[in-house]
């Protein structure tokens, strides 16, 4: 049984048809990525599964059990967290208050400190410098905080929704070393991104969406070679 | 492609720095666009294209640099002559402080001189000087130091003024003045709080708000329209209506004329609609003129922005990835239109993810990141560039 | 295309608006007396108010809770050059307006920069600011006194005496404003205003001198609000700061939100439902309750914002 | 001269301690505004009225108004609750149902939610101004206690400014330094990212009008005691000076309404004392006014938000 399996979602945005019957599982232990160009709705894809936008049809299942109609804190509970576009750390707040965030649906203390120490240790930079507010980091490092902030909040699943986002190419390869890292410890991972190269070959599986729908899904290596990806979303 | 290079220079920025707080969005970009030209901006998110753009039609202010655009100086700089009136100015701004002082000393004026100070110096002066910190707060330390020298003699001999007017509360100075409610207290308020505010709390929002650049809508007028990566039309208007619109600055009809329906006023009417529809064919919507501009699907609806831009008869059109969330044919269109466009003779400045819209379309690409210009040069030498592959294309 | 385009275009509008007003000022002979004219010709008064309103919220997206000020301005400018000078109506309505216009004009001018919620505040404030000045400068106003005894309105040397009279008097006026507000909507003036109201930077982008444009919007809709203050004095003959109170605004903001913002049919729809609607109330609730009125209001703006937030005329087509 | 100098001073000192009891009260509803403006960018017109209710069902509870007499203390608990409770309310009622509209409407309707609530109570209570009965509230609220030749602090002026310092205090610690306060500090800068972390976003709200309301609540009653009358307007009139102060100190922040309240209750009474009593609500609104102009986030505010 997958561990996620969105069945034909639709989702209206006023007047948009902004998903156009979405399918896609990912089982458990996976890195599965979503590619495809601005706009095709692959962060509306994300924003459905964590209930921020409510699908107008179809069906989100997680565990075999429907996601829809929950809140968004239910689905965090459930162990589904996503870091999201540009991701919006609270820049007010201090790293520490950041990453105690990512851990409110958690209530036993010990165990959130001893998470806390070990987002420190996968990321030093965010240790040295736990006092300090979120928005006097680097883009890199707030994409690290975003990261860390999710997985305080102990997640089955990891949405990541363009990690690499407006990054120096060498914060990419250190924030994509980091997912690998994460699917390492055994958290299944749906990666979003538009640099369609880098996640393909971080990738098990592909999905390639277009205008609210995936017009093709294949094992990553297979996509990394096929014609038209090639063509549309590798730039050669 | 170097045959256009022959047209004169429409376009200049000059080492334009835009800061946000700490951030600094724009590091010292220099830029030309020749008339006639594309001209190509690319670079990974966040690299500050869209704040430049901002930049240059003033929807955003640039906090140094230079632009010129089609003869005209888009951001004026503080200028010798200025500084001179700045120091001058406050030289008389400590004039005036002293003025206060016997007040301060208790000195027991002629109640005329007391009524004519009240008024004068309460009413008047207030605006006089917040009219004055207008120059100056866009200047230097040493005169920030001043004026918050003023500010405290300011205080003092206000406060001790209201004490006075306690004092000699038999004394009835505001007599002259009808509306002295509204004005003394308002008038004292301003006085005190004004430099106040104006200095100790982040002054770059008092440049902006004081600021002497000039506003979009006239950078318009010269000939610059743009579009926006996130679209934005009047979505509860018509598509007409928008386009319309673009016509907006084109036409002179004033209230009068509106109201009593003066043939001037009727004619441009006319004209806009006509022109609009015009450019609805151009961009091939011409079908759609009474629907809504909101229920257009969304490639419709770039090419409606792109509609109402060319409406605004520019010389140079600003594109901020226009192609964003087109599908391969959507874009294959995009190209030929904005071909179209340029072979009507207007300069295009366009940012476009989609190397290949890019490659195919640009005369010359500039490539920002990280707000610095990295290279620029014909879309050959930008794909070998080593510095551009490293930051953006990739190996 | 509006729906207020539509209906104000079609020549099967006017035929029974005309008939209506026709045959209106001669009903009451008949059946209901001076009341009803006089409920008719409030009415008639807020119909002005409401699109005088309608222009800055509407057109131009800018809350303004202050209107009432500018009611206030205009009824006391005519209501004591009435007093002090004995001029004309005729005279009086347009120095009003240009007195409400140029208040207008004072007032938005420093808020242009300003967003919603501020500006919302500050007109608010403003208007208290009108009102508190009027109670206090005796010399002027007779602050809580009121003004008593203001000539009635006057038509080349005739005092006009009658209901009907006056009624036919602010109907002109409003069919005047209408044909104004009307005119200029559909004008590149009208557009600069929605341009505005939809996004400021969009407008600005395709030329429009955005401060410009809202100083036109205040200007006019502070015109129009002084313009029905100054028939209001002539034809009541009394003015009091009372009569100015923040509730004022309120019900007027009701008017428009009811019919729908930025909705010309709307704001004329609206004044006609919920005028009549207070008078009756006034009447029928007993004297304890009739103050408490403005509860239904208040719970009919949170209604319609819940429900229709669009009014019963949306603007736009659904 | 020296005479009327020292009495120019006793003057100024007894203005200074008015001066700072109406600040300290306009702190205390100001932080309402604060607090809900912060979290989720509504001006709650309605707050006002929020602390008439206060002042209302305290007064209510203690004549035995509606059928049962308290004690003081406890009526004063119970008032606040209901407050909380009445603030919560009216955010499930009225605002929550807007969270996505567009702000214009969310004002609207916090305006109707003002009329309504005040008319209401027009309707319950009458419009007369009503006082406390002397017997029913401690005596000593009224001696003074402090004095310095003729300027008298009472009682009932040091609870105050206890009251609000302790108040303030307390809230500062909660935003600050638990898990309610960081989860409220987080909506406040990025809605949808803390419904990603978990945040039950409307139960937050809640809790924050709870807060919000309650200091409204005390701040009515208080008021209230120190003027001796209640009345249905009364919220109308504080609510917008305490708004004013909220904005002056920069809408959003609690310090600053804090500060906000201090400066426009020391401008209201010396303005009032100084310059012209009959416009000392009028400094209220100049004030605001002029501060709004000049500086559109107040004096603590955050930035505008970016334009482009």
């Amino acid at each position: 049984m997958p561990l996620l399996k969105l069945k034909d979602v639709h989702y209206y945005y006023g007047n948009i048809h902004a998903l156009k019957g979405v399918d896609l599982e990912i089982y458990a232990g996976e890195i599965r990525t979503l590619i495809g160009a601005n706009g095709a709705g692959k962060s509306t894809t994300l924003m459905a599964i964590s209930a921020i936008f409510k699908p107008q049809r179809g069906d989100i299942l997680y565990h075999g059990t429907s996601l829809l109609g929950r809140a968004p804190d239910a689905i965090v509970k459930a162990g589904l967290c996503q870091v999201p576009e540009g991701r919006r750390i609270f820049p007010g707040l201090t790293i520490q208050e950041n990453l105690e965030m990512g851990a409110y649906c958690r209530r036993v203390k010990a165990a959130i400190a001893a998470d806390l120490e070990m987002v420190y240790d996968l990321f030093p930079v965010l240790g040295e410098r736990r006092r300090q507010a979120g928005g006097t980091l680097s883009g890199g490092e707030q994409q690290m905080l975003a990261i860390g902030r999710a997985l305080m909040s102990q997640p089955q699943l990891l949405l990541l929704d363009e990690p690499s986002l407006g990054l120096a190419p060498l914060m990419v390869e250190k924030i994509f070393s980091i997912i690998e890292r994460i699917a390492g410890e055994g958290i299944t991972i749906l990666l979003v991104e538009q640099n369609a190269h880098a996640a393909l070959t971080l990738a098990d599986y592909g999905y390639v969406m277009e205008t609210g729908k995936i017009i093709l899904e294949a094992p990553a290596n297979e996509l990394l070679s096929d014609e038209r990806v090639k063509e549309a979303y590798l730039g050669e | 492609m170097d045959k256009r290079k022959t047209g004169e220079i429409l376009l200049q920025a000059h080492k334009l720095v835009k800061k946000f707080g700490g951030l600094t969005a724009v590091k010292e970009v220099s830029l030309e666009v020749r008339a006639g030209e594309i001209i190509g901006l690319i670079g990974p998110n966040g690299a500050g294209k869209t704040t430049f753009f901002n930049c240059l039609n003033a929807i955003a202010v640039p906090t140094s640099g230079e632009i010129t655009f089609a003869g005209h100086s888009l951001v004026s700089q503080v200028s010798g002559a200025s500084s001179r009136l700045i120091f001058r100015s406050a030289l008389l701004f400590a004039l005036l402080s002293l003025f206060w002082l016997p007040l301060v000393l208790g000195v027991v004026w002629p109640e005329t001189f007391f009524r004519l100070e009240a008024v004068l110096s309460l009413s008047s002066l207030a605006l006089f000087r917040i009219y004055l910190l207008r120059p100056l707060t866009r200047f230097r330390p040493w005169s920030r130091l001043l004026l918050i020298i003023f500010v405290l003699v300011d205080g003092i001999c206000a406060v001790s003024w209201l004490w006075r007017s306690a004092e000699f509360a038999e004394v009835s100075f505001f007599g002259l003045f009808p509306f002295y409610p509204m004005l003394v207290p308002g008038a004292l308020l301003l006085l005190i709080a004004a430099p106040i505010l104006l200095l100790l709390f982040n002054l770059s929002q008092v440049k902006e708000a004081f600021g002497q650049h000039l506003r979009a809508d006239a950078i318009t007028v010269f000939g610059m329209g743009r579009t926006f990566q996130n679209i934005r039309l009047f979505s509860s208007l018509s598509v007409l209506d928008n386009v319309k619109l673009g016509r907006h600055c084109r036409t002179r009809a004033n209230f009068f004329g509106i109201v009593f329906g003066l043939p001037q006023a009727r004619k441009e009417e006319l004209d806009s609609a006509e022109k609009a529809t015009e450019c609805l064919n151009f961009v091939g919507l011409g079908q759609q003129l009474e629907s809504l501009a909101s229920s257009l699907p969304y490639g419709a609806q770039r090419r409606l922005e792109i509609a109402r831009a060319l409406a605004t008869e520019p010389k140079l059109l600003l594109l901020d990835e226009p192609a964003a969330g087109m599908n391969p044919t959507e874009s294959a269109e995009l190209i030929t239109l904005v071909r179209r466009i340029s072979a009507a003779g207007i300069a295009i400045l366009i940012i476009e993810h989609d190397m290949k819209v890019m490659m195919n379309l640009a005369d010359r690409i500039y490539v920002l990141d990280h707000g610095e210009l990295i290279a620029s040069g014909t879309p050959a030498e930008i794909r070998s560039n080593a510095k551009v592959i490293e930051a953006y294309l990739g190996a | 295309m509006h729906l207020d385009d539509r209906l104000f275009s079609e020549k099967k509008f006017y035929l029974p608006l005309l008939a209506a007003v026709l045959i209106l000022p001669w009903l009451p002979m008949g059946i209901a007396g001076p009341y009803v004219l006089r409920v008719a010709t409030l009415t008639l008064v807020y119909m002005v108010l409401a699109l005088g309103l309608n222009v800055v919220p509407g057109f131009t997206g800018l809350l303004d809770l202050g209107y009432v000020g500018f009611f206030g301005l205009g009824a006391y400018t005519a209501g004591l050059l009435t007093v002090h000078y004995q001029w004309s109506i005729w005279l009086v309505l347009p120095l009003a307006a240009l007195n409400g216009a140029l208040w207008g004009v004072l007032r938005g001018a420093p808020t242009l920069r300003l967003s919603d919620d501020y500006f919302a505040i500050v007109t608010f404030g403003f208007s208290e600011l009108i009102i508190l000045v009027i109670r206090n400068e005796l010399w002027l106003t007779k602050g809580p006194m009121g003004v008593p005894g203001i000539a009635r309105p006057d038509f080349f040397g005739h005092v006009l005496n009658q209901p009907w009279q006056n009624f036919y008097l602010i109907l002109f006026l409003l069919l005047v404003v209408l044909w104004v507000v009307l005119r200029i909507r559909s004008s590149r003036l009208g557009r600069a205003w929605f341009a505005v109201r939809e996004d400021e930077i969009a407008a600005e982008c395709v030329g429009v001198n955005v401060a410009n444009y809202k100083i036109i919007a205040f200007a006019l809709s502070a015109a129009i609000g002084a313009l029905a203050g100054a028939f209001y004095a002539r034809w009541f003959r009394f003015i009091h700061p009372d009569m100015f109170k923040f509730w004022e605004s309120i019900l007027i903001l009701c008017l428009i939100v009811l019919g729908g913002m930025g909705s010309v049919t709307g704001a004329l729809l609206g004044a006609l439902i919920l005028i009549p609607l207070t008078e009756v109330l006034r009447i029928v609730l007993p004297a304890e309750l009739s103050n408490a009125r403005y509860l239904l209001f208040g719970l009919l703006i949170v209604c319609m914002m819940r429900w229709r937030p669009a009014g019963l005329l949306p603007v736009q087509k659904e | 001269m020296l005479t009327a100098i020292l009495e120019h001073s006793s003057l100024f000192l007894q203005q200074l301690v008015n001066g700072i009891t109406l600040g300290s009260i306009y702190a205390l509803i100001a932080v309402g505004y604060t607090m809900v403006y912060g979290v989720i960018q509504l001006i709650n017109f309605a707050h006002g009225e929020i602390y008439m209710l206060g002042a209302f069902i305290s007064f209510s509870l203690l004549t035995g108004l509606f059928g049962v007499g308290l004690p003081f203390w406890l009526a004063v608990l119970v008032a606040v609750l209901v407050c909380a409770l009445a603030g919560v309310l009216l955010d499930i009622v009225a605002y929550r149902p807007l969270r996505r509209a567009p702000r214009l409407a969310a004002l609207i309707t916090a305006i109707g939610m003002s009329i309504f609530l005040q008319n209401l109570a027009l309707l319950i209570w009458g419009a007369q101004i009503k006082s406390f009965p002397r017997n029913l509230i401690p005596a000593f609220f009224n001696e003074p206690a402090l004095q310095f030749g003729d300027v008298v602090v009472s009682w009932l002026q040091v609870i105050i400014l206890l009251t609000a310092i302790f108040l303030m205090l307390a809230l500062q610690l909660i935003v600050h330094y638990t898990r309610l306060g960081r989860a409220m500090r987080a909506i406040a800068q990025d809605k949808t990212a803390a419904s990603l972390m978990g945040v039950n976003v409307d139960r937050v709200v809640s809790y924050t009008f709870a807060l919000g309301s309650g200091l409204g609540g005390v701040a009515g009653i208080l008021v209230a005691l120190y003027y001796n009358a209640v009345y249905p307007t009364m919220g109308y009139f504080a609510g917008i000076k305490a708004f004013a102060a909220a904005v002056l100190g920069g809408i959003g922040s609690i310090p600053g309404a804090i500060l906000g309240g201090g400066i426009l209750g020391l401008a209201e009474v010396f303005g009032g004392g100084y310059i012209s009593s009959s416009y000392s609500d009028g400094i209220a609104y100049a004030v605001m006014i002029l501060v709004i102009l000049v500086k559109p986030n107040g004096l603590f505010g955050r930035q505008l938000r970016d334009k482009a």
